[in-house]
């Protein structure tokens, strides 16, 4: 047990944070805007240009080689300085992951920098309008013809679609399959041929979500650099549960976020002009939960350096900062009181907060996994 | 002793939850999020009904009717999600002698619903109630979550006095809390609106092979749901009765119906937008017209910890 | 709506409580106990004698005919003078309510009177080894012999088994049955030779259950008066399912015994020598639960004297009286502080508590019942 | 940077949950709450182990080593439902230079466990510690939910002044957060114990025609608990390091791990005998032996408020 950084980590945070003290912009509007988007993309420039982007990834990729230690620090003082949600978010932290364990050296070498920069924004195409909590209920096809595969189907709930230019998800592959089986990862330009996007509607308000339409569309096998199928042909459960294991899990949520946002609770909290035992204590137990996700991600982190996988141990950390979201977006409004009810960036958050329990697995399926895989509970 | 609404209350009740079926569809809420005028035809729908006259002295024109005749038709304008303020006007208003104006308030906190839509404004000054004339006073619109609120910040212009209600502070007590009344029971009829929404709802999705409602994990939250609906009825319902007959413990009855009803609401939208899932998360899904409102009242006439507060003192602690 | 007691009403709530004031034992050990049990008893004869036992019943079974409103007046009467629990309760509470449905009138003339004078005590027979939650594989036989059945199993978890005099319960009598056919509701003394009962201890510490053994039990068909079958042959699952619903709902927990625990906890709050927002919002929220309970409860008796029968809403009463004894003695021990793991009135109640959520039917099973039978939700 | 137990320590913490599996099966955790005499050799083997030695310094024949290697044995002894007093002797006593009698403290409140039990006993008495033998103070035997804690309250006789150990207010703080960190770390055992008995009764058992283990609500209940015992572990660990390392976290830290480990031990414990149904509501059954301790230990060293309130404190609020 040793919770000390070393004098290198400690020169790293320091250059993190001269760094992001001197470059965070300030109030950007939401990135699930189309306007807010571009803006966003604008500071995801900034940051890949003085390599602060991808900072764990591979040099030539455009990051520092840093250690997972390195990461957690760096995103400690992101969340720390201010720094705005991430809209590469789901290339970096949820494709990347699966592109360094399943892709071949020309797909890692041709999409990575290009993601990291900015230049390809990637959203995930998983959800259909049948296949929610059920993912392997997937439908949308894709057919193989000479040069490349025939797209037809419908995604949806696809968050930030409208503005993004790729998109990876699941098709089926082998028209005769079922479930888990005969299903393909692919990688889609959206500008491809057949492929249109309506953005709609968040419940937050925000153009977040989008409808992607394939309707004949014929993806080019070299429509990506490297190709378009990641991992094997009929292949593409596996690699979907190593990016859903990213989702859940570590890379998504870094610590550094909650610990920040329940410090500034304990911030609101303390600028009242009323003391309230009850509040205070709430803002404690939050307090105590964002520290206790931070303790939980260094014990993973060691357990990873030392060769470890990434288990069902992912379902309980997003169990753990879902909920922990909601209740410390909740426990702010009701520190606000009743001005709570007026748009500001605690009902927004707390209204975002509420799709953690829903979005990349419900937590109702995250229990069952949980249950089912770490307890060792029968399946049926 | 008989517990329950008499079949005249039910009948008036039934009739409204009809009428704002038609005259109140989601539509209209979604519409009242972003018109630049509030459309007045469910208003219109409810008065010609009788709705605002129900607590008017018979000799004034009114049908001189209690609480008990008025709350389960509020309720149902919180099944609609009417954003009317039918609570302001009919609850708070009329009985002050206001007539059937439409009224917004800030008796029940500084943020105003409909405010700019209101023929009188009902404003609590220097501890006595004042109307005031739409153009007596200045607006300050507040972006709310729930658009259809329509909120704003309101002061007298400088200058203006408005018109003296009453300055009795037992009769401000009383107004306030027929708002926190109204509001109870607008919160029971969201709730119920929003788990009959999620029941049909999971019952006709399917998933994993099987329909979604037989998860245990569903009828579980939705079961809770219920079960906090069901407890917080009756306590709007008896906190009806003793304001209608002036009961000694109506402060602590109408505090103990909001604490209820927001618990209420608050697993009830919870359990909502759970079983939803994403396409509970999207606007253009109507959930969301309803969640929101309810989040929103569950904050406007006291927060739930100030009803707690009010209940405990009336416990002697 | 019309909540005022009428002049009537109000004379017998004084009665009741002029007579419960003068009576009402102090300090009765736990009737869960063998010496306990007999105290208890004594009290329940000073209650019969007075007729106060079964103030709802008719006259000549030992009651006052009272309505279902005095009834309530009474218990809360009974509680709010301290009145102990009463060990005849699965008797005058489960079983008599089904003994006037489906009863001949041998059987309630017979059996009604020396229940009301605890002269017999019942104890309930449904729980088996391997029949817990799942009632409906009863394994415990009776098998039809010339005058009467001879009975084979074994039933446990009865409460005070071990000092009641007889047992209602389920016993399949179609050997080829299974599930919910073939059962039949039978009433046994336990003196019958072949019946033996074992007590054994709650978590509590109170000898509360107990184990009944049949072997080759010959039951007579008039070991009780008017016979041993209550209903038909073959139907005891209907009959027992009518004992279940007042288990859960109306009869067994009347709302004055949580008012009156809520109030205590009131008073226990308010003489500590110090103020805690927390520890008091939870006082008025717990109170709010209790007299929530109580309204609803004179809503259902209003539904009843109307004409409705109690439905699966008993499921919705049991959830909330069940939760809200634990939330009560869970409060009582957080306001008591560090004392509260020394034994004492409501560190037991508190154990007590804790068996709601599982007895009469596990709450699980409870909300699954209110999914399926108020809300519609598919069986599967 | 590395959390968690290097293979020394783990190595220790096996052995230890070996041995107790051994010397301190349900059994002896059953007979404690009855029997005269406590049985000493489940204590006596983990002194043979070096459990006692493992805070002592080198040059008294001690190991000389740290929180981090005794805290991991702790957890164990949490496991085993242990009742001698392991936290007040090894962790509390021990580093004030007791030796490795069996001690027996008044400093996390004023129950005090295996009172009757001890070689001495260490009060607080006017803000300082002091040690004390048998036969100076008067014992008042105290009835406890949880008979194995064999409670007692102790006074010291009068005229008897003990031996001063410290009256430093921060050796005095120090011995009391270490004491609380020992009891947050049995907690955490005793929620492992309890969801272990747990998940193997659930998938042994069958109800319906099918493993009750099943049953979605009970695989969610087993998964809360998990959770919080997932969560709760790391808090315990790096208030142990914060405690060994002397950092000024520490009382923040100790509490949080406290009332984590509060929250795993209510979670697992209620989750059990829910899951248990009537089975585990007896007496005969071992699990309501885990759960009264777990009740005790919930409210000893400090109720969940207290230390809440402490961690606010910390964030100067």
């Amino acid at each position: 047990m040793d919770l000390t950084w070393s004098t290198e980590e400690e020169a790293f945070r320091a250059e993190a944070r001269s760094w992001l003290e001197a470059n965070v912009p300030r109030d950007l509007p939401s990135g699930d805007t189309a306007e807010g988007f571009a803006l966003h993309r604008e500071w995801e420039r900034t940051l890949f240009a003085d390599r602060w982007a991808v900072v764990s990834w591979a040099e030539e990729h455009g990051g520092r080689a840093a250690s997972l230690w390195d990461w957690l620090l760096f995103e400690e003082e992101y969340y720390r300085a201010g720094g705005p949600q991430r809209v590469t978010q789901n290339g970096i932290f949820l494709l990347a992951p699966s592109i360094y364990e399943f892709g071949t050296p020309e797909q890692r070498d041709g999409i990575l920098p290009r993601m990291a920069a900015a230049d390809d924004l990637w959203c995930q195409g998983w959800s259909e309008p049948n296949a929610g909590s059920d993912l392997a209920s997937v439908a949308s096809k894709a057919r193989r013809v000479d040069g490349g595969w025939v797209l037809d189907g419908q995604k949806t709930w696809t968050t930030r679609g409208a503005f993004c230019t790729h998109l990876f998800g699941l098709f089926r592959t082998d028209p005769e399959s079922a479930r888990h089986k005969g299903l393909t990862y692919l990688l889609v330009p959206l500008d491809t041929p057949g492929v249109t996007v309506r953005g709609f509607g968040r419940l937050d308000g925000d153009e977040g979500f989008a409808e992607v339409f394939f309707e004949d569309a014929f993806l080019a096998d070299e429509a990506v650099p490297g190709g378009v199928v990641l991992g094997e042909v009929g292949g593409g459960w596996g690699v979907a549960m190593a990016t859903a294991g990213s989702e859940r899990g570590l890379t998504l949520r870094s610590p550094g976020r909650f610990l920040v946002t329940a410090e500034r609770v304990a911030g609101l909290y303390g600028r009242r002009d009323f003391t309230d035992a009850a509040l205070r204590r709430r803002v404690a137990d939050a307090w105590m939960k964002a520290e206790a996700y931070q303790l939980q991600t260094l014990r993973t982190v060691t357990r990873l350096a030392g060769g470890d996988k990434a288990g069902a141990e992912a379902s309980l950390m997003k169990l753990w900062w879902s909920e922990l979201d909601v209740e410390l977006h909740e426990l702010a409004l009701d520190i606000i009181g009743a001005d709570a009810e007026v748009e500001g960036p605690w009902s927004k958050g707390w209204q975002f907060a509420l799709s953690g329990p829903i979005y990349a697995g419900t937590n109702e399926i995250q229990r069952n996994i949980a249950a089912e895989r770490l307890l060792g509970l029968p399946r049926k | 002793m008989r517990f329950g609404w008499d079949e005249d209350q039910q009948a008036f009740q039934d009739a409204a939850r009809d009428l704002l079926a038609r005259a109140c569809p989601p539509a209209v809420v979604r519409a009242a999020g972003s018109a630049e005028v509030l459309d007045r035809a469910p208003w219109d729908a409810l008065a010609e009904m009788g709705v605002l006259a129900i607590l008017q002295a018979e000799d004034v024109d009114g049908l001189g009717l209690d609480e008990c005749s008025l709350v389960p038709v509020v309720l149902e304008t919180g099944r609609a999600a009417l954003p009317h303020p039918i609570v302001e006007t009919a609850l708070v208003a009329v009985p002050l002698g206001v007539g059937s104006a439409l009224v917004a308030s800030d008796l029940g906190g500084p943020l105003v619903a409909c405010a700019g839509d209101a023929d009188v404004l009902l404003l609590h000054v220097g501890g006595g109630l004042r109307t005031f004339a739409p153009d007596e006073v200045d607006f300050d619109p507040v972006p709310a979550v729930d658009r259809a609120r329509r909120l704003a910040r309101v002061r007298p212009k400088p200058g203006a006095a408005g018109a003296l209600l009453t300055d009795d502070p037992a009769v401000v007590g009383l107004a306030h809390d027929r708002g926190v009344l109204g509001t109870a029971a607008q919160l029971v009829g969201l709730a119920h609106a929003m788990l009959d929404m999620t029941v049909a709802y999971v019952t006709e999705r399917h998933q994993f092979g099987v329909s979604v409602g037989s998860f245990q994990a569903v009828k579980h939250h939705l079961a809770d749901a219920r079960l906090a609906i069901e407890f917080a009825g009756p306590a709007v319902a008896r906190a009806a009765w003793s304001t209608a007959t002036e009961a000694p413990t109506r402060a602590r009855d109408v505090s103990m119906a909001k604490a209820l009803a927001t618990d209420a609401a608050d697993v009830a939208g919870r359990a909502a937008l759970q079983c939803h899932g994403a396409i509970g998360y999207t606007v253009e899904h109507d959930l969301h017209l309803f969640l929101k409102r309810a989040w929103a009242l569950s904050r406007a006439w006291g927060v739930r910890a100030f009803h707690a507060d009010r209940v405990a003192a009336a416990l002697g602690i």
